[in-house]
């Protein structure tokens, strides 16, 4: 039925056992569309496992609202607006650093709760009062890679990154963390589209590193690897990487074995509680990069709708310092920026062919691998 | 016209438009079984366009009408490489080598699966293309490009030949060259041929078709028509004879 | 034949310059204007389309995409006066576009520039892009010059991608900063103040576009398109013409760019890319180059579906089909991409062609039995 | 010196893979005057019907032989979509160059989601034999086995190409195609099977770049076609349309701009330098290095 | 008024247009004949700049325009018409000559006035229409024209111009012969007036005889012969080598 309305309505809240409504936004389809759906997947039984199975907080029921944004921001920020127009006071997901960036402000302006997902750019932690994250980022990956080295101090760093400012951020990390601690970092820099890794493993290899960082994401990666491990830079020298997704493991191929791992999180990394649930849980029964993430972002939202209600400043308040035990252990929301500070882990892969498996060589606890603390800027 | 036999091509009210121009205006005649019939007219009168519009080749977007007969067989529905390969042989206007192949690549691509091509009968009439062979078309001077564009449609049998301008561009000695050469062959194919050099049509046509703005303006036995000064200037005006030097 | 893709926008004939023939003459002029009203007014609606759209027309969700979809329609519009109405095919327009996303972007976040200083600037910025790559490009036509444009789009894709100076966040994009922004622009219940600005930005790319083709200088365009040489040879430097329209067209996308990135609240690197304006090609092409709405339509639609269509394949409707039609069906760009091939086989001539192809239909069902 | 090599040699297995997709791409605009945006789909039908031959198809494998007919059979994939493409999509569109441009953009759009939505996003590990994963040994420079393979490989086929359109009588047909189109068809010869062939041949060398990248990269994915299509489409104009010498010299040319400007340059600049080549060539040379002729 | 000095194009190796003298007075009319090929179109190109000659200046009331863009000559009043009608399809009639108008009057880049709201372009525009028999035509595009209405328009386009010198191009080439005589008026009447000089190429030799002052020849690119009608007929080369044998 037609009728006229004011272009400023926006539904609101509603009573005390009204549903809460949350808004994931992540990745269906597109490039990241697999981690989308390991977050999700995370998700949900984090949810099952917070609520103890019932997907209730109280007496209120949580209402998932699920978008995709394909991986672009554009289409990201419409369903953010269009989920916090419909009176969604907690929004989560963001696959990518692209979306997790644009749509944070948004949650600033209209004073939601933002939980942002596996984006790992360093630049959501301290974004704004209302954003928070579940997952790690880039600087607790290069805390973990110095962790190789032992005494940093006067060895020689190279950081083999792709153009761009997923390859700025780790190589200032490194400049800051490795290189803080009197190492000598340079750095070797490729384009996103490169094919053809030659050069760049003649320049590294030129350089004589005793460590290589290397930060690669995206499908030309075997590629990449196979070409450091032919032209010798995998023999000469130790390199650290972030371990990708599971089934990114065999295009590692045989250069896998030769790689140093920090790890984010993979199936067997941690024996926790809800790391059991979660393996209950999910499809399939295997853990992944991205379920504790999905899985840590359902804790912190029914931790907000207990302890806030529909009052964001209060869930803010709520999440701010809280610790928990999420899938990877021990996991403490730095207060001051909003960090997550979480355990981080050394891995080495051991197989061949397409069956790879990951051991755990050492972890780290959330406070050896914490960031250091940014400004809060909104 | 051969009123004894059969004609080997009839054309009726073909109408053919190109681009909201009305070329061909209902244009009506008919090929003999033998000899060599000519198509007369002053430039750009519609000569090629109408055989152009027999072999299936009006541009894009042209519309073609009327009824173009072969025998018993409708040929405006069918497409050209079909009609080229029931028999109908056309030598285009700008003679259309392929320049960047060479001269026996080109008689090559005319060769027709399950067919001997001819070379011997070829060769004997234009020794020129045997001796050039490795040589690439573009480089050939005009009147050996018109060898080669006619050569090529000889390798294969024809019932009709479609031949327009040949003598064009060429020098006196090869027109008459060439003028020989279709006398030969119009002694076993019908030839319809477009020709602007009246000595030529002189000495090859039988009949004549003469088109006029897009109509047909005058048919009948060529003689006729070539004895009547007054009648051929009318029809075809004073500066249609172009097209070759005799110096 | 190398010139046929550049031949080919099919030679509409703009309105603006043929005589009217219908008995709606003497209410043509005053339809746009109605329809821009209806436009404006529509926020006032709390008028659900369930399917269509996700909230109320009302609703910012609802807002948004329409911001988004009539940025879109302006976008083409001002493309189409490039390819529908002068007959250049170009593959670089995105960068204009992209120049005037990020410029705003950056003189906002980075420089700290109030916002009309940085609008202003960027659409300057943005316009002597154009006149300046433009210039250089027009030396060539046909294959050529698109190829030419998508080269120097292809250098500011790089450029993007790069990130220079930590300018413009790389693959990560920029986010804007809206502290320096005007309030009411900014916040989810301001969303139908971009959606104004969207119209607007709209309109003005309507306005612009219809009175430059029925100007003196829209009718040289139209000649250009048919006939470059003839131009010159009455005495008009077809060079000139063309980079009047080409930095025109550039202008118009740059302060596209502006409205975009309020609209969106940031930057990212795939505005940079040449699946833009490829996009942008289809768009024209989808709603009728050379016409007067088509373009506005291609693009909106375009948009509306790029948007929509990642609703719809999470659907319930395409989840409870088969697995061998659902997969596919849940991947946006395989809808997109069927939709574009079905409207050339069904559409041939765009959206725009619907109007003419739907008369006889139209007449026929009117006249009196 | 052995850099100069190893950067020579893996430029010129850049090359080789960009000539595979281009040489295609340059005979089907040069005969049929089609501006194949779905090319990119050809290749990446390739490499999963190599990829999925290996793990499914009897016989076929990762090593030796198998690894062989694997390649065979996606290289019939790529040529049979190829085909299908022309017959159903391009060949009532022929001489409409906007609307054949909207519908290989609908084509590489969905085509590239359709094989995401059957095999997923993510790169997969691709079969190959262990060989290719080796180094050799040339002047110093460790080379990439797979990237010899490549130049072998658009070696082979630039030869089996120049042999097709020079020896074979439907490679006369094409070059004769290319410079008039007409007067093939008046010469009794049904060119639209030439433009079905070029469209087959195009298809099959574009299979052919993704199932050998597949083997360069380690990996195959949906989007693989697509990034490698933009610098095939530069290799295409440099080299002039419908040439395939001009495609190979163009290719060589970006392949070892690309990666000698990466190693002494900054990076992102191999790239910037390629489409500066573009452009300069176009102005200078708007038909391309070698014009609208299909060399033989 | 108009003059070329050895005036040559080359491609390659072949002289298209080879070493021409012309000179054209005010007032005078020109007529160029010769075979197909034999280089007019292409002098007519040279003279209006869409082709940079190899060698040679052309001269504009002595001042010499040889490195002169197109656009700039027509401003300096040269005007031509084309071979191949090349109006603007897409336009209507009378857009077609208002848009010539305009380029003449100067304005043309203004890009906020409404262009039709100019009386006096379109006041000179009908009276371009009304002086070549095309007013009724006004409103109809101009790809749909019939080609002698083409070939009119094509004359009212460059009537439009005002040009000084004016070259036209095969003007009868395609116009069905009723219509010539009309044609040929108009044709006259551009001279009748003002000192206009007007260059023609036509293969008609009685509208070539009617019209041209003198009469140059053209050959294989160079010019045979430029001289009174009576003289030009008179020669024998010329017989030979456009007229054609006796008829
Ligand atoms: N594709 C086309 N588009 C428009 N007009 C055309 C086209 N082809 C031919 N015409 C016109 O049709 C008319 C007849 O042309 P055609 O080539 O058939 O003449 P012709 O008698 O062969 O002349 P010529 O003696 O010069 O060879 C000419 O006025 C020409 O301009
Ligand atoms: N761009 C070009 N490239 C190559 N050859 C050309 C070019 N332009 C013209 N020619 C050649 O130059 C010669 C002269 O052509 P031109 O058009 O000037 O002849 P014309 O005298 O106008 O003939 P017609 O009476 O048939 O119009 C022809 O042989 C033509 O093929
Ligand atoms: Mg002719
Ligand atoms: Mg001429």
């Amino acid at each position: 039925a037609t009728a006229c309305g004011s272009p400023q309505d926006t539904a609101s809240g509603g009573g005390d056992a009204a549903p809460v409504k949350v808004g994931l936004v992540y990745s269906q389809s597109g490039p990241l569309a697999s981690y989308g759906k390991q977050y999700i997947e995370g998700f949900k039984a984090g949810l099952d496992f917070a609520t103890e199975g019932t997907g209730k907080v109280g007496d209120r029921t949580i209402e998932l609202t699920e978008a995709d944004d394909a991986g672009d921001p554009a289409k990201a920020v419409s369903v953010a607006k269009d989920m916090i127009g419909k009176g969604t006071k907690i929004i989560a997901g963001s696959t990518s650093s692209g979306v997790a960036l644009q749509v944070a402000p948004i949650a600033a302006q209209n004073k939601v709760l933002f939980i942002s997902g596996p984006a790992a750019t360093d630049a959501v932690t301290g974004a704004n009062k209302y954003t928070f994250r579940s997952g790690r980022q880039s600087w607790q990956d290069v805390v973990t890679a110095r962790s190789f080295i032992g005494d940093a101090a006067d060895k020689k760093v190279v950081v083999f990154a792709q153009d761009g400012a997923f390859g700025d951020a780790n190589e200032a990390a490194v400049k800051a963390v490795i290189g803080g601690a009197g190492a000598n970092v340079s750095s070797v820099r490729a384009p996103a589209s490169a094919t053809e890794f030659t050069p760049f493993a003649s320049q590294i290899k030129a350089a004589k590193p005793d460590l290589l960082f290397v930060a690669w994401a995206g499908t030309t990666a075997g590629a990449m690897w196979q070409t450091l491990d032919q032209q010798g830079v995998l023999a000469s020298t130790t390199v650290v990487t972030g371990l990708d997704i599971r089934a990114s493991w065999p295009t590692f191929g045989a250069a896998g074995t030769k790689i140093s791992f920090l790890s984010h999180y993979f199936d067997g990394a941690s024996d926790t509680e809800a790391a059991k649930a979660a393996k209950a849980k999910v499809p399939g029964g295997t853990l992944d990069l991205f379920h504790p993430d999905g899985f840590a972002a359902a804790q912190m939202v029914v931790r907000a709708v207990q302890e806030g209600g529909d009052d964001v400043e209060k869930m803010v308040q709520a999440l701010e310092g809280w610790e928990f035990e999420g899938v990877k252990g021990a996991m403490k929301i730095r207060a001051e920026d909003h960090a997550l500070l979480q355990p981080m882990y050394q891995a080495k892969l051991s197989g061949s062919g397409t069956a790879f498996t990951a051991t755990v060589q050492k972890s780290l606890t959330g406070d050896e691998s914490a960031p250091p603390v940014a400004q809060m800027k909104g | 016209m051969n009123a004894s036999s059969e004609p080997v091509l009839s054309v009726e009210d073909l109408s053919v438009r190109i681009a909201g121009l009305h070329i061909l205006q209902g244009v009506s005649f008919e090929v003999a079984p033998t000899g060599v019939t000519v198509l007369l007219g002053r430039n750009g009168v519609g000569k090629t366009t109408t055989l152009r519009a027999i072999v299936g080749l009006t541009p894009r977007g042209g519309e073609v009408r009327g009824s173009v007969r072969m025998g018993a067989r409708s040929l405006l529905a069918r497409p050209t490489h079909r009609l080229v390969r029931d028999g109908l042989g056309y030598v285009p206007e700008d003679r259309c080598v392929f320049a960047a192949l060479t001269v026996a690549e080109n008689l090559r691509l005319a060769e027709r699966r399950g067919v001997t091509p001819a070379y011997d009968k070829v060769f004997a009439l234009f020794p020129e293309l045997e001796r050039r062979g490795r040589q690439r078309a573009g480089s050939l001077s005009g009147g050996q490009q018109q060898m080669l564009a006619i050569g090529r449609v000889l390798l294969n049998d024809n019932r009709l030949l479609l031949v327009d301008e040949p003598t064009k561009g060429l020098a006196p000695k090869v027109v008459t060259e060439v003028a020989e050469v279709l006398e030969r062959v119009a002694e076993s194919v019908p030839v319809l041929l477009v020709e602007q050099n009246l000595a030529v049509v002189r000495r090859l046509a039988t009949d004549a078709v003469v088109l006029s703005a897009g109509q047909v303006a005058w048919t009948g036995d060529a003689r006729e028509l070539l004895l009547e000064t007054a009648l051929t200037k009318s029809l075809l005006g004073v500066g249609s004879g172009s097209g070759e030097v005799h110096a | 034949m190398t010139n046929s893709v550049v031949d080919a926008p099919p030679a509409q004939v703009p309105d603006e310059l043929t005589p009217g023939r219908s008995r709606w003459h003497g209410l043509r002029p005053y339809l746009p204007l109605v329809a821009l009203v209806v436009a404006a007014v529509l926020p006032y609606s709390t008028l659900n389309l369930p399917g269509i759209f996700e909230g109320p027309l009302n609703s910012p969700g609802t807002l948004q995409l329409l911001a988004i979809c009539l940025v879109f329609g302006g976008l083409a519009a001002g493309y189409d006066l490039l390819f529908g109405r002068t007959g250049m095919l170009s593959f670089g327009h995105a960068l204009y576009f992209a120049a005037g996303v990020y410029g705003t972007d950056i003189l906002v976040t980075e420089a700290g520039l109030p916002l009309w200083q940085a609008a202003v600037l960027t659409v300057v910025g943005g316009t002597t892009l154009a006149a300046l790559l433009g210039a250089v490009a027009l030396r060539t036509v046909g294959i050529a010059f698109a190829m030419v444009t998508l080269a120097f789009a292809q250098v500011g894709a790089i450029l993007v991608a790069r990130d220079f100076g930590g300018l413009t966040g790389g693959e990560e994009g920029l986010p804007l900063d809206v502290s320096g922004l005007p309030p009411a622009l900014v916040g989810v219940t301001n969303t139908v103040n971009l959606y104004w600005l969207a119209l607007a930005y709209l309109a003005i790319v309507v306005l612009v576009v219809h009175r430059v083709s029925a100007s003196p200088t829209g009718r040289v365009l139209a000649g250009l398109r048919d006939d470059e040489r003839r131009i010159g040879v009455l005495g008009l430097d077809p060079y000139r013409f063309k980079l009047v329209a080409f930095t025109l067209a550039g202008g118009l996308a740059s302060a596209g760019g502006v409205v975009y990135v309020l609209i969106v609240g940031g930057a990212s690197p795939h505005i940079t890319s040449s699946e833009l304006t490829l996009s942008l090609l289809v768009m024209v092409v989808l709603g009728g180059p050379g016409t007067r709405w088509g373009p506005v339509l291609g693009g909106v639609l375009y948009m509306y579906l790029d948007h929509r269509l990642t609703a719809f394949g999470s659907s319930e409707a395409v989840n409870s089909l088969p697995a061998f039609l659902s997969r596919p069906l849940s991947q946006p760009l395989f809808v997109l991409g069927t939709v574009f091939i079905l409207a050339v086989y069904f559409f041939p001539g765009g959206l725009a062609s619907l109007r003419s192809r739907l008369t006889p239909v139209l007449t026929a069902l009117r006249r009196p039995r | 010196m052995n850099t100069v090599v190893l950067l020579t040699l893996t430029g010129l297995g850049l090359a080789a893979l960009y000539f595979l997709v281009a040489s295609g791409l340059s005979l089907v605009f040069g005969l049929a005057d089609v501006l194949n945006f779905a090319h990119g789909l050809f290749l990446g039908v390739g490499a999963y019907a190599t990829w999925w031959a290996s793990g499914n198809l009897p016989g076929a494998g990762p090593d030796g032989f198998g690894f062989v007919l694997a390649v065979v059979f996606g290289v019939l994939a790529g040529s049979f979509v190829a085909v299908l493409v022309e017959l159903v999509l391009i060949r009532p569109l022929y001489s409409r160059t906007i609307e054949q441009v909207l519908v290989t953009v609908g084509l590489s759009l969905a085509g590239v989601a359709l094989l995401q939505a059957t095999w997923g996003a993510d790169p997969r590990p691709f079969p190959r034999p262990d060989w290719s994963r080796d180094v050799t040994s040339v002047l110093g420079a460790q080379v990439p086995n797979a990237g010899l393979l490549l130049i072998v490989a658009a070696v082979v086929v630039l030869g089996a190409l120049l042999a097709f359109l020079r020896w074979t009588r439907y490679g006369l047909i094409i070059r004769a195609g290319v410079e008039n189109r007409e007067m093939v068809t008046a010469l009794g010869i049904d060119v639209r099977k030439a433009f079905t062939l070029v469209f087959a041949i195009g298809g099959a060398a574009a299979a052919l770049a993704g199932a050998l990248g597949g083997v360069y990269f380690g990996t195959v994915s949906p989007g693989q076609g697509g990034s490698l299509l933009i610098f095939a489409f530069i290799v295409v104009v440099i080299g002039g349309m419908g040439s395939v010498v001009g495609s190979a010299y163009a290719a060589v040319a970006v392949g070892l701009l690309q990666q000698f400007v990466n190693y002494y340059g900054t990076s992102g600049l191999g790239d910037l330098c390629v489409v500066g080549l573009l452009a300069v060539v176009l102005l200078l040379r708007p038909q391309g290095l070698a014009g609208k002729v299909a060399h033989a | 008024m108009l003059a070329t000095r050895g005036l040559t194009w080359r491609i390659g190796e072949v002289a298209i247009v080879d070493s021409v003298y012309l000179d054209l007075a005010p007032g005078e009319f020109l007529g160029v004949i010769g075979p197909n090929g034999a280089g007019k179109t292409s002098l007519f190109n040279l003279i209006t700049g869409l082709r940079r000659p190899t060698e040679g200046t052309v001269l504009l009331d002595g001042a010499d325009i040889t490195a002169l863009p197109p656009h700039r000559r027509a401003r300096l009043g040269l005007g031509r018409t084309f071979q191949a009608s090349s109006v603007f399809g897409s336009l209507s009639v009378r857009e077609n000559v208002r848009l010539a108008v305009q380029a003449h009057r100067g304005g043309s880049m203004k890009l906020w006035r409404r262009a039709a709201a100019d009386r006096e372009v379109a006041a000179a525009a009908d009276a371009a229409l009304d002086r070549v028999g095309l007013h009724h035509r006004g409103t109809a595009l101009a790809g749909t024209l019939a080609h002698g209405e083409k070939r009119k328009l094509e004359i009212a386009l460059l009537l439009a111009g005002e040009p000084r010198v004016m070259l036209l191009d095969e003007p009868m080439a395609g116009v069905s012969a009723e219509d010539v005589p009309e044609l040929v008026s108009v044709i006259k009447s551009l001279t009748g007036d003002s000192g206009r000089a007007v260059l023609m190429v036509e293969h008609h030799m009685d509208v070539i005889l009617e019209l041209a002052d003198r009469i140059a020849v053209m050959h294989h690119g160079a010019l045979l012969a430029c001289d009174t009608p009576d003289t030009v007929m008179a020669n024998a080369t010329v017989q030979e080598a456009y007229l054609g044998e006796a008829l």
